[in-house]
């Protein structure tokens, strides 16, 4: 155990410094960086795996540090996210071998391999770490060493800003988790995590919240939870794509952990209040999280949408899972935490992928807007499919793996009922709801990311020319595909050792069965079996093309150009762009999206009749990013207003003062 | 909604009934139909109308075929929207040049196998445009027609006759 | 008759009559919503009916009957005289939408629900459980009151929040004595005639009966 | 195990050969409230037929993806068909999946049909898409939340489950809850499987065009197939929606006599909600695209009222 910890730590070192010394040759420099990244990704993985099964391991190493000095640990918890943080990092290193070589000589390689792999290891030490110091200074060394990765194209200005705005960012969610350990050290009197959950335990409410407000909203701001997540979206598409996949597939998640570790570990049960702020929270975060996404036509950007998406809904299970402690359902917290947890993994999984193949396009393409793409299922036949796969899975469509998280997730929620607390019966009602909307419209936006940059015809030459790209980004995202299709159609593989890493951090044994091919929820509350349905539909998909063969249907296929009415020419421009196919929902969802649309018409100086160019423009505007304390000035002063105008003479007025009275002095009485 | 209700439940049933016996031409055509259409394309025929260049005179009478008193569908016809779904290309008015082409792409667009039918007399013949500088000549000249339908505009009956007429030349 | 499917069938009238309710703020027509009012009022009469049945008391079955006559028959004869009068049609003209009106009904609703939940648990009879939809019905009813312009349209607010209470003092007390019920009844008879000519007045002095125009009376 | 293999084979049978009939019922049905005659009810079946007769004309700058969806779509409705209790409550694959794993294969199924109608690149298919997609998210609340009042009701969102509790209660007409849920989930059907006031599944203007729009392209087999698909959706809708909150007559044990009866049950009541969505698509014109969101917006509400009263009144 130990040595495996000593052998992974090794490689990135020896990648991390290798990059360096070999910084003048820069093909060798890339290939031992990303090398070294890549084993030591494996040994990580095999770390977690060791830690998952019951491997324990104690590190302290006094005077490595100040107070209290380095000090690690592997409990199921930290090894479940070793194993997800090196589930993303093998195939990031694994792409990163190809994908960096358009890199060479515009950007310091060197620089770039020694990030990467202090990154990496500084996201897995970070889940090991046993005691306040460790965890800080490992959680900056994070934090710089992906600001780096994600200023690696700092000539570009947007560039330097979203470095701006993710650097101050991350150091403000910093500051709150250094108060939040400060107050919670000086309470318990302890640095060590261990001792941190009895001692806690006996404080008074009142600090308790407030280390929990601190340290959520440090973690939350990690998570990029809304409205903390306003760096998210500009930093993870700034980044090289094989780093925004990293960021966004795994990075993220340490906020999860660290919301995992307060809530069931650190601080234990609270009031309700917590688990409740947390569901809100989760369900505002995916809601509006794939709002954005889907008038987004920046691939990456929105991907990285979709992150804050994913994460509200990891959000929903863990603030399930706290309502349910607080109501003293051990079960059913697990059962919620476990979806949670699952679903982390998945989108580590898929949202790699998915960020893996925006880069291959962006690699063959040179281009981020889907309105410049098209038609590229024809010149990148294998990235189309791997890049399908993934959206399937990231639209929680059976058989794949987004699918059973988000189906645990649901049936957590549901089993809400078995509360009896009204208020917290709606919030869960509510939950439920956020959840189905946001996986609707979470397939509608990959039918438009998928559909709008693979089919039909190309949209701009570059696209026309696009080249599927080497293998071994290929590879990287097939060994990601695979694990999709794995993790969608054998739950137990996931589920065995979630159950026994829940138990451990909250002694409470999940409420399901699973054997082999099903998963029950709450004995027969709910069921599903993946895997028959993967076969089902694959013996179906097999056999309908056959049955029109035995009844001898005519089987001659013409191929002809696209009906356009009869229209002599068919190009691209007659294609739906991805603004009209966002548009229903830009219009649907004005109130959130304040659509400002201008229409210029240059008209021919002869004749009005005769249009030279129309201009179509249709911005949303983002509320949180330009205007989250505006609306409150305006309140503030429309209030100052109203009070001027109590005295009207209308009847109305009066009605509506004794109907709001009516209704204040009910809520108040009961 | 309640005053609709009780005028739906007031009117009956209008479309002309086929009693056997009663010889009025509509059966007559009917059961024909029913026979043709029931050889070639399994009592089942959907039809794209295409406007070649006509004064919508035809299509008037074309438009009457899907109304209660002639009620196209219960011969297991109707039109659709797009040549792929279409086995019958209703065509009217003399071909104009622009839309000499866009017929030949629609013929092209509908699946095998298929029939055309020529309504009017302009599509016949061009009628009163024939020699016009923006005419390119009948139907015949652009698609291969299978019937044509006199008459200016023609009835409905005549065009149902149309219809039947070209199932049973490909019968 | 149980008292168990009493309690069902209760539970179901009442929700019907608090979904007509509602509805008066989705039908744009005015003589749809007099008909809605109609309906409600026949709801209640059916329900002071089962009521009577299951209590045996004569005086309850008496009230349902007035209540047919007066507010199924009579206020809406009298509405649809006073809408042929004005001659005007569309006559919701309300301050919100449907769509918001909507939501706030929805909230009302819930926090009814909320208020009146733990009374209906304290009352014995089995009728107690519908109470928080009555007291629904009259939350809206005063919103709906509140959200329309024109007065006729105020009229027929104030004709539900009325049948909301009537329907929540039928759940909590199997009604009021039978003398008092009348009384009610020709009370807002009369209130009606009187709003009606009211309307005239209005009309007459305004060429509209758009009360948000009163607020010129302040000058 | 035989009984297992023959009650699926059944079910399959009745979803694969029933669905071609309702369809052609409920155009019947519709002639008849217009005054027409109408095409006999067994034309949907011809039109199979006869699809299957002709060429396919497929669009050249179309991908794999265009001719694989028909097959999908089809396998879709094929699985449900077995997951569904459309006779009995010992569906034998019913471990396959709850409700929920249900309407997610549902909307697998328009995920691919969406995408098929971009790979074509005409404006039509993308505009059919991106509708298409944006009620089907819209819908989702609404149906999730109809699930949650079932599930609070019955204490399960197993199919088979639901309907047995339904069953064991005499006074479920009674229970405000449960018809509220109906409604909604009634509504949603509608615009799941392209009816009016939602879909016109008779237009012939591309502009009004959402389900039509997006296979405009399709033709000869792979139209046959879409068809045939679009058919046994609505048939499963409808029979979830007979089965779940009308259980009566679904069979309990498999015994042919009970089959038999489960089966003339849910003819008859598929016939009402075949005679009930005529009526509608007669009474009701279609809504502008953007009033389809209000009407979304209201079944949600009654939805959610529907699980609030199941909180809040026994």
């Amino acid at each position: 155990m130990l040595d495996l910890l000593l052998v992974t730590l090794a490689c990135f070192s020896a990648g991390a410094v290798g990059a360096l010394a070999t910084a003048p040759w820069m093909n060798l420099s890339r290939l031992v960086g990303n090398a070294g990244a890549l084993l030591g990704a494996l040994g990580a993985f095999a770390l977690g795996l060791a830690g998952l099964v019951g491997g324990n391991l104690q590190l302290n190493i006094p005077d490595l540090l100040p107070i209290g000095g380095v000090a690690l640990g592997v409990d199921r918890l930290s090894a479940f996210f070793v194993v997800v943080i090196a589930a993303g990092a093998i195939p990031a290193a694994l792409y990163a071998l190809g994908y960096t070589r358009e890199y060479a000589g515009k950007h310091s390689l060197a620089r770039m391999g020694f990030a990467f792999n202090v990154f990496i290891a500084a996201m897995i030490l970070v889940v090991l770490a046993r005691n306040v110091l460790t965890f800080l200074f490992l959680w900056e060394a994070m934090s710089l060493a992906s600001y780096f990765l994600v200023m690696t194209e700092h000539e570009r200005e947007d560039t330097v800003r979203a470095g701006w705005v993710y650097f101050v960012m991350t150091h403000a969610g910093f500051a709150a988790l250094f108060l939040g350990f400060l107050l919670l050290t000086r309470a318990t009197g302890t640095m060590d995590f261990a001792d941190w959950g009895a001692a806690a335990a006996k404080l008074d409410p009142t600090s308790r919240n407030l280390i929990f407000v601190l340290l959520a909203l440090g973690f939350g701001s990690k998570a990029g939870v809304i409205p903390l997540h306003v760096w998210l979206p500009r930093a993870h598409p700034a980044a090289p794509s094989h780093v925004s996949a990293l960021m966004s597939g795994v990075m993220i998640k340490l906020g999860v952990y660290g919301i995992a570790r307060v809530a069931f570990d650190w601080l234990g049960a609270g009031p309700a209040w917590w688990g409740g702020a947390i569901l809100v929270v989760g369900a505002v975060s995916a809601v509006l999280g794939v709002l954005y996404a889907l008038v987004e036509h920046d691939l990456k950007r929105l991907l990285a949408y979709h992150s804050v998406e994913n994460i509200g809904i990891i959000m929903l299970g863990l603030g399930g899972g706290m309502l349910f402690q607080t109501s003293h359902l051990p079960g059913l917290a697990a059962l919620a935490l476990v979806a949670g947890l699952y679903h982390t993994l998945n989108h580590a999984v898929f949202k790699s992928l998915l960020f893996m193949g925006a880069g291959a396009i962006l690699h063959a393409t040179h281009t981020r807007n889907m309105e410049e793409m098209g038609g590229l299922i024809k010149r990148m036949p294998q990235t189309a499919a791997l890049f399908l796969v993934g959206s399937v899975a990231i639209a929680a469509l059976p058989p794949l793996n987004g699918f059973i998280s988000e189906w645990l997730t649901f049936q957590s929620l549901l089993l809400s009922f078995q509360i009896s607390a009204h208020t917290v019966n709606l919030i869960f009602a509510l939950g439920v709801a956020a959840l189905a909307l946001t996986s609707g419209l979470a397939a509608a936006c990959f039918v438009k990311a998928f559909g709008i940059t693979f089919l039909a015809l190309p949209r701009s030459e570059s696209a026309a020319h696009a080249r599927e790209v080497e293998w071994t980004m290929r590879a990287a995202m097939a060994l990601l595909a695979l694990a999709c299709i794995v993790l969608g159609v054998a739950p137990p593989l996931t589920l065995a050792p979630l159950e026994a890493t829940v138990f451990d951090l909250m002694g409470g044994l999940a409420d399901m069965r699973f054997d082999w091919n099903a998963v029950v929820a709450h004995d027969g509350f709910g069921w599903v079996a993946p895997l028959w349905i993967a076969l089902g539909l694959v013996a179906f998909l097999v056999a309908i093309p056959l049955a029109p063969r035995l009844i001898g249907a005519n089987n001659r296929r013409r191929y002809y150009e696209t009906w356009g009415c009869g229209r002599a020419l068919q190009t691209a421009r007659f294609e739906y762009t991805a603004t009209a196919f966002a548009n229903p929902f830009k219009r649907v969802f004005a109130l959130l999206y304040r659509p400002v649309k201008e229409l210029d018409i240059e008209f021919h100086p002869e004749s009005r009749y005769f249009v030279r160019t129309i201009a179509y423009y249709n911005e949303g505007r983002l509320i949180f990013e330009d205007a989250l304390y505006r609306p409150l000035l305006r309140m503030i002063q429309a209030l100052a207003r109203e009070a001027r105008v109590l005295q009207s003479g209308n009847v109305h007025g009066y009605l509506v003062y004794i109907l709001v009275a009516l209704v204040a002095l009910l809520i108040l009485t009961v | 909604m309640a005053s609709l209700i009780k005028h739906i439940w007031k009117t009956p049933v209008v479309t002309e009934a086929l009693r056997p016996g009663a010889d009025t031409e509509i059966e007559v055509i009917a059961r024909h139909i029913d026979d043709g259409a029931r050889k070639r394309l399994g009592r089942s025929l959907h039809i794209r109308q295409v406007d070649a260049g006509s004064c919508n005179g035809c299509e008037l009478e074309i438009g009457a075929l899907n109304n209660p008193y002639y009620d196209l569908e219960r011969f297991g016809m109707h039109f659709v929207a797009s040549p792929r779904h279409a086995d019958c290309l209703l065509v009217t008015g003399p071909v104009t040049r622009n839309m000499a082409d866009p017929l030949k792409r629609t013929y092209d667009a509908t699946p095998a196998p298929k029939i055309v039918v020529a309504v009017g007399d302009c599509a016949h013949d061009c009628g009163v445009f024939a020699g016009g500088y923006a005419v390119v000549g009948p139907v015949s000249a652009i698609l291969p027609v299978d019937a044509v339908v006199r008459g200016c505009p023609p009835e409905p009956r005549a065009i149902l006759l149309g219809i039947l007429a070209a199932l049973e030349r490909r019968a | 008759m149980s008292a168990e499917v009493l309690a069902k069938v209760v539970n179901l009238l009442s929700f019907v009559a608090l979904g007509l309710t509602i509805l008066l703020i989705v039908r744009t027509s005015l003589e749809g919503q007099v008909r809605v009012f109609a309906l409600q009022s026949f709801v209640l009469a059916l329900l002071s009916m089962l009521i009577a049945a299951y209590s045996e008391s004569l005086e309850l079955l008496g009230v349902g009957v007035a209540l047919v006559v007066v507010k199924g028959i009579t206020i809406p004869r009298v509405l649809n005289r006073a809408v042929a009068n004005i001659g005007l049609q569309r006559a919701a003209a309300p301050y919100l939408g449907t769509a918001p009106a909507l939501i706030i009904c929805g909230v009302l609703t819930i926090i009814a629900f909320y208020v009146m939940t733990p009374i209906a648990a304290s009352n014995p009879l089995p009728t107690a459980d519908a109470i928080p939809l009555a007291f629904a019905g009259v939350l809206v009813g005063f919103f709906i009151m509140v959200n329309r312009r024109r007065a006729v349209t105020q009229i027929l607010g104030f004709l539900m929040l009325e049948n909301g209470i009537f329907l929540l003092a039928l759940l909590a007390t199997y009604g009021v004595p039978f003398i008092v019920e009348m009384g009610v009844f020709l009370d807002v008879l009369v209130a009606v005639l009187i709003m009606e000519v009211f309307v005239y007045h209005i009309k007459d002095n305004f060429d509209s009966i758009d009360v948000g125009e009163l607020g010129k009376l302040k000058e | 195990m035989l009984t297992e293999i023959t009650i699926e084979l059944l079910q399959l049978l009745m979803v694969m050969l029933g669905s071609p009939l309702l369809v052609g019922v409920i155009r019947k049905a519709k002639a008849r409230l217009q005054g027409r005659r109408g095409a006999s009810i067994c034309q949907p079946y011809a039109d199979l037929r006869k699809l299957l007769t002709k060429e396919m004309v497929i669009p050249e700058n179309t991908s794999w993806i265009f001719r694989f969806t028909p097959y999908l779509l089809a396998t879709t409705m094929l699985l449900s068909a077995l997951i569904v209790p459309v006779l009995t409550t010992r569906t034998p694959l019913g471990f396959m999946g709850n409700i929920i794993a249900l309407m997610y294969l549902f909307l697998l199924g328009t995920f691919f049909l969406a995408l098929a109608g971009l790979d074509a690149g005409s404006a039509f298919g993308g505009m059919g898409s991106s509708r298409e997609v944006a009620i089907a998210a819209l819908a989702e609340p609404t149906v999730l939340i109809a699930i949650f009042g079932i599930a609070l009701r019955a204490g399960t969102t197993s199919l088979d489950g639901i309907i047995a509790r339904s069953v064991a209660d005499p006074l479920l007409m009674l229970n405000a809850g449960h018809l509220l849920a109906f409604f909604a989930f009634f509504i949603v059907t509608l615009a799941e499987t392209g009816r009016l006031p939602v879909d016109n599944p008779t237009t012939h203007l591309e502009l009004t065009m959402i389900h039509e729009a997006m296979i405009l392209e399709y033709s000869g087999r792979l139209l046959a197939f879409v068809e045939w698909a679009a058919g046994m959706k609505l048939f499963l809708f409808l029979t979830l929606l007979s089965n779940l909150f009308f259980p009566w007559g679904v069979a309990l044990a498999n015994t042919p006599v009970a089959l038999f009866t489960a089966f003339l049950a849910l003819a008859v009541k598929l016939l009402l909600f075949a005679g009930a969505i005529a009526l509608v698509e007669t009474l009701v014109a279609k809504l502008r695209l953007f009033r389809v969101p209000e009407l979304l917006a209201g079944s949600f509400t009654v939805a959610l009222l529907a699980v609030v009263t199941a909180f809040f009144i026994k």
